[in-house]
């Protein structure tokens, strides 16, 4: 059976993946790679003893004297293993270290757990939602369009969404190709080619890595204080964000599901960065162990965001009727902010910020042009 | 003014069209291929910080310029000219642009400082104006200002009479005399219509120190109208009458300045226009009242005693500080005469239009637009918390009392020379 | 083959087209004139040229405060985009190659990460602006638009060929980088030559009415 | 086929890098990579081991499971060799490998991680065999050549070996049974045992077959 052997490293790596999801472990895995091994192999022979004398010894049995003459050497470089053992001419990271056990556990972690169990989730998530989408419909404004409009997102508050949009669809495009190309896209486009695209898609994911951490901060500061839960939102949770049952329920500027994506951006996104930018610098002196570690921590948060914003590209495009529009022309319709955030709704009609479709219109500056006492009667901001 | 034979509208659309071809020099050619529309202009323009409104952007407002330099100055215009997919300026483009070009630019200049490509759009404006001028697209107020200057010699039509009149009652209450008409004096003095009829103190005040400062000085029975409608329509033959005729009078009388009032687009029509409308050089030097002022001061013909504690601030007039180069004399005047003089944020070259400018006061149906505007000046008095305000312009001065007005603000406005001569030694 | 055609050919020519261009639209511009101001000048305007030449490289505060967006992103664009261009290491080594003979220092590796990251934030910023605000929208044309995504493309293409391992991811990169060279002279992208022209013509204008402009 | 493997015999390892330096030069292997490295635990004090690694060419190998690319294949003789025009350079190997063998240049226009390199058992990569082109990528072929690893041939107290697993287990068998019984002779524990054949034995401690 497979059993921890790095201390502090492999419990972190033990809790996520209990967190992430509780399928059988891969103990039979890997008894079968060990029955793969039919050549006399000193190396392999010398590492296989040491997992076995890790092992607590039972109460009065002693190993072999002279069972191996290597083992006992390699126990110590084993459990002496977090402090430097070796000392060698060789200069670079980690070149004292005779073992690194971690590699075999973060090993067993991608190709076990994130390709498999990653690509499904991807893959489910579309899934899910074009099958809630076959089912349940666009979800319409039930009063019909209107022809007032209420000012929702300002010029900057559309260009970091935008900002943040295209940079996370680049990384996370470039991040999947890395992810899932070797099982998915090899055997369509064979190796070279596929070495070239994810040349490309690591060069660039790593130029844009950055870019995502900046963009985290602008959105952060920007739409923090709308996004701090109130009285109400439990509501909305314990309904379903109105998904349970029929009835709307009431919500501000943002709803409890939008806080809490904006939350989950922030805390898991901010992983994310973190992470990567620990990747993203192998110059720095890091070990393996803590670039594993990171690798680990980077993959399930990015994960978790992508299988979150394809809900939310989701219900902010096809999903609903009247959603897009506000982070595109910056303004929404009346009837859809009623049905969604009426009480924003409320506090904007109060302050007298309704505005009519063609006063939106000419404030977007749409068209080019046409100045306004020529532009066509009728014409809509569609 | 349109030609005799121009009626037809073809005609007119045809020959304003050449006419805005003619107006496109290098400079404006290297403005438009500089421009990337990056909307700065926009944050600069009072119209449009105001208003909101996108099209109010300074370097939109020159689209049928930039329209017509696309279709004859460039590789990727012309093609599409010869392969039918852009057609030249029609009478539609004219007529569109109309309450852009005229309604809601007051050639002030401000969108020309802040262009990080360094185009200067009031330079192109006012020379876009010339060609919707011979479109017949003009504002009527503008048009009939320039009408009554050509016809009267005054846009107010104030004659002679009139001036006279108001001289005889100047000489009365100051026991002076105002020289008319002498041969030989060094200085000729203009006035604008502005100032006969609303603005009679100026008048005074100039008397005043003149005669303190030993000035010898005239005024032209035959020009005495600073004002200049024709550039402000965009008229180059009206603009060129106008200027002509004090020309003419100021080399007649044998004087050696000739003296701008506190006018805007007076100065810039007689000091840097003038001698390009008429197509030489004056055998005058043309000095701005302000200049003067400051130039006797410094000279010690000009004495003060004691000056004003009241806070004030000084309205820069675009015309006369940031188009025309007068900047530090209004603020060394200031600081003698007024202790309690400040300046205001974004002051000379980059300070706010009071939104009357470039013949918009005279353009009836721009008025809601412009009240709107000059909520720009309210916000910067108000910010400043000032009760006073400085200027050195008849026609600003008048647009801001309106402008005031509307707002039911207290603030109060007073010339800049008659500040002076109040605090004038005797 | 398409790359020996890429890498020779093509090369040349869009070259040729972007120098020749460029000399070309200058000469078009200049050859026009200017009529002599007749004015009596309160200085001379060469010195008002030079000055703006500089001083319109830096903001003015009454507008840096509202347009404090595109200040700071078109600081990191252009900045970033010259320091890429001019001192990348690759982009030195194939100017010393093919054009001047002769390098120059180059960018470490922290330097070209921090002037690529600053190009591409300030680039898609700017454009996000110019679709977003409703000025630049109404005023923005298809040739800002093509000329933008051009320089966004070429710069991508040439940060996925970091690797310098791939022929093709090259060959892309210069081959996006040749289409640019050739819209170049006919499009917007004139400013980076244009700008030193109107910058002079304005500055000079305003210098003989004594402002500083 | 046969099975290629190594073995450093930590007991007669002198860490005197002969073995690194005999890497660095038959393979002309870039600056700031080593493929073979001596590491000595316990230096200066009782105890004290050394021991030669590189790559250990796992039968089955964490590298070549984990390339997000599959640039590594194992060769009939068991060597595990990887393509240099497939890899990427993303460091993955680097995090799986027990022992540390995958090796980046610093490489491309900014000196970020270039191509991994690491021990070929001089066996080349997937050009042909003693090319111009195979030489720069990854060094000496020479076991198309019927020669073994540079290092272990050089190997001056034949502590590191190289060659078909069946016969180094044979020696490595026999190195044991000799210690063993020296051990048992001179009735010392085996970690005081001396490394040296002793006289009265007769040539146990051969490693020359």
């Amino acid at each position: 059976m497979y059993r921890p052997v790095s201390r502090t490293a492999s419990s972190l790596l033990l809790l996520l993946v209990v967190i992430l999801a509780p399928v059988p472990g891969g103990g039979a895995s890997a008894n079968n790679r060990e029955e793969g091994i039919q050549v006399p192999n000193p190396g392999t022979d010398l590492w296989r003893e040491v997992r076995k004398r890790q092992q607590p010894p039972l109460a009065g049995v002693k190993p072999p004297l002279n069972g191996a003459p290597g083992v006992d050497l390699w126990m110590e470089i084993e459990r002496s293993k977090l402090s430097p053992v070796g000392s060698t001419q060789v200069k670079s990271v980690d070149s004292g270290t005779l073992i690194n056990p971690f590699g075999d556990e973060w090993r067993r972690f991608r190709m076990e757990w994130l390709v498999p169990y990653g690509g499904y989730a991807v893959a489910g998530m579309f899934l899910l939602v074009v099958l809630f989408y076959l089912i349940r419909g666009r979800v319409p404004i039930h009063a019909g369009p209107s022809d007032k409009r209420l000012p929702r997102y300002t010029v900057y508050e559309r260009m970091i969404h935008w900002f943040i949009a295209a940079i996370f669809l680049f990384l996370a495009l470039t991040g999947l190709t890395m992810l899932l190309g070797r099982s998915l896209l090899i055997p369509l486009i064979g190796a070279e080619a596929f070495s070239l695209l994810a040349s490309a898609s690591k060069e660039g994911h790593n130029l844009f890595g950055p870019l995502f951490l900046l963009a985290l901060a602008l959105i952060f500061f920007r739409f923090v204080r709308r996004n701090i839960y109130q009285r109400g939102d439990l509501t909305w949770l314990l309904r379903g964000g109105g998904l349970i049952g029929s009835r709307h329920v009431p919500s501000n500027f943002f709803n409890m599901g939008e806080k809490s994506m904006f939350w989950m951006l922030v805390l898991v996104g901010g992983v994310t960065a973190v992470s990567g930018v620990i990747l993203v610098f192998p110059v720095l002196g890091q070990g393996r162990e803590i670039m594993a570690l990171s690798h680990v921590a980077h993959a399930i948060t990015a994960l978790t965001m992508i299988l979150v914003i394809i809900g939310h590209i989701y219900i902010g495009s096809v999903g609903m009727e009247g959603a897009i529009e506000g982070m595109t022309t910056g303004y929404c319709d009346l009837n859809w902010a009623r049905e969604h955030h009426d009480w924003w709704a409320e506090r904007c009609e109060n302050n007298g910020e309704v505005i009519t479709v063609e006063e939106a219109f000419e404030a977007e500056g749409f068209t080019p042009g046409a100045p306004k006492h020529h532009r066509p009667a009728g014409e809509t901001a569609e | 003014m349109r030609d005799a034979g121009a009626d037809n509208m073809n005609d007119r659309i045809a020959a304003a069209c050449d006419e805005l071809r003619r107006q496109i020099d290098a400079r404006v050619s290297s403005y438009f291929s500089s421009c990337v529309h990056c909307g700065l202009c926009a944050e600069a323009c009072h119209f449009h910080v105001e208003t909101d409104d996108p099209r109010y952007t300074p370097i939109y407002k020159l689209e049928p310029m930039r329209k017509l330099w696309r279709q004859e100055h460039t590789l990727l215009g012309r093609l599409g000219a010869v392969l039918g997919r852009s057609s030249g300026l029609s009478e539609r483009d004219f007529a569109d642009w109309e309450e852009l070009v005229y309604d809601s630019c007051n050639l002030c200049g401000r969108c020309s400082m802040v262009c990080p490509l360094g185009i200067d759009i009031t330079y192109m404006l006012r020379k876009q104006r010339e060609a919707f001028n011979l479109s017949g697209y003009v504002p009527d107020g503008m048009q009939k200002a320039l009408e009554r200057t050509l016809d009267t010699g005054s846009p107010m039509g104030v004659t002679l009479k009139t001036l006279k009149a108001t001289l005889a009652h100047i000489e009365k209450a100051t026991g002076l005399t105002i020289p008319i008409d002498r041969e030989g004096a060094e200085y000729m003095t203009l006035f604008s219509s502005m100032e006969v009829v609303n603005f009679p103190e100026y008048i005074e005040s100039i008397a005043r120190i003149f005669d303190a400062a030993a000035l010898s000085w005239t005024i032209s029975s035959e020009a005495f109208e600073a004002t200049n409608a024709g550039i402000q329509v965009g008229s180059r033959d009206g603009a060129k009458e106008i200027v002509s005729r004090a020309v003419d009078a100021a080399e007649k009388l044998g004087v050696k300045y000739l003296i701008s009032p506190e006018c805007g687009h007076a100065y810039t029509a007689i000091r840097w226009e003038g001698p390009n409308l008429i197509g030489r050089r004056y055998k005058f030097e043309v000095v701005h009242i302000l200049e003067l002022l400051d130039q006797l001061h410094r000279e010690g013909r000009l004495k003060f005693s004691g000056s004003s504690d009241t806070p004030m601030t000084l309205h820069d007039p675009c015309q006369i500080v940031r188009r025309g180069g007068v900047v530090e004399p209004p603020r060394n005047l200031l600081h003698k005469v007024a202790s309690g003089f400040v300046e205001s944020t974004d002051h000379a070259a980059m300070n706010w239009c009071c939104g009357g400018g470039g013949g918009v006061s005279a353009n009836e149906r721009a008025e809601a637009l412009r009240l709107k505007v000059f909520g720009r000046k309210k916000k910067q008095f108000e910010e400043l918390g000032v009760d006073t305000v400085v200027t050195a312009c008849a026609n600003c001065r008048i647009v801001l009392e309106e402008g005031l007005e509307h707002y039911e603000m207290e603030t109060q406005v007073i010339g800049l020379t008659e500040l002076v001569a109040e605090y004038l030694e005797q | 083959m398409i790359g020996d055609f890429i890498d020779g050919p093509l090369w040349y020519f869009s070259a040729a087209v972007f120098l020749l261009g460029v000399i070309w639209r200058l000469i078009a511009i200049l050859r026009i004139g200017v009529t002599v101001d007749l004015s009596v000048a309160r200085s001379s305007g060469a010195g008002g040229a030079l000055r703006t030449l500089f001083s319109r490289s830096l903001p003015r505060r009454p507008v840096l405060t509202r347009g404090k967006l595109q200040f700071v992103a078109g600081y990191m664009f252009h900045l970033g985009l010259f320091a890429l261009l001019f001192l990348a290491q690759p982009h030195v080594e194939f100017i010393s190659r093919r054009i001047t003979g002769f390098g120059w220092t180059t960018l470490p590796h922290w330097g070209f990460m921090l002037v690529s990251e600053a190009a591409f934030a300030g680039l898609l910023l700017l454009l996000l602006y110019r679709l977003m605000h409703p000025v630049t929208r109404l005023i923005s044309r298809a040739g800002d638009y093509a000329a933008s995504l051009l320089v966004f493309l070429v710069m991508l293409s040439g940060c996925l060929a970091l690797a310098r391992a791939y022929e093709p991811l090259r060959l892309l990169h210069l081959l996006l980088a040749e289409l640019l060279l050739i819209y170049f002279p006919f499009s917007t992208l004139m400013h980076a030559f244009t700008f030193a022209v109107s910058r002079g013509y304005t500055g000079a204008g305003m210098a003989r009415k004594g402002v500083n402009a | 086929m046969a099975r290629m493997k190594f073995y450093c015999d930590a007991e007669r390892c002198i860490e005197c890098n002969g073995c690194v330096t005999a890497c660095k030069n038959e393979n002309e292997v870039p600056w700031g990579v080593n493929r073979r490295r001596v590491v000595t635990i316990k230096d200066g004090v009782p105890g004290e081991r050394s021991l030669s690694v590189a790559c250990m060419h796992c039968s089955d190998a964490p590298c070549a499971a984990v390339c997000p690319v599959d640039c590594f294949y194992t060769t009939d003789d068991g060597v595990v060799l990887h393509d240099k025009d497939i890899c990427i350079g993303c460091g993955y190997c680097f995090y799986a490998c027990p022992f540390g063998a995958p090796q980046f240049p610093a490489d491309g226009a900014f000196a970020t991680r270039g191509k991994m390199d690491k021990c070929t058992f001089c066996a080349g990569g997937p050009e042909a065999d003693n090319s111009a082109e195979e030489f720069r990528k990854y060094g000496s072929n020479r076991l198309a050549e019927g020669k073994l690893p540079l290092c272990a041939e050089m190997c001056s107290t034949k502590a590191l070996l190289a060659g078909d697993a069946d016969v180094l287990s044979e020696i490595y068998r026999k190195r044991i049974v000799n210690r063993a019984g020296r051990v048992l002779q001179r009735g010392v524990p085996y970690q005081n045992a001396t490394l040296r054949s002793p006289s009265g034995l007769k040539g146990k401690a051969s490693s020359l077959e």
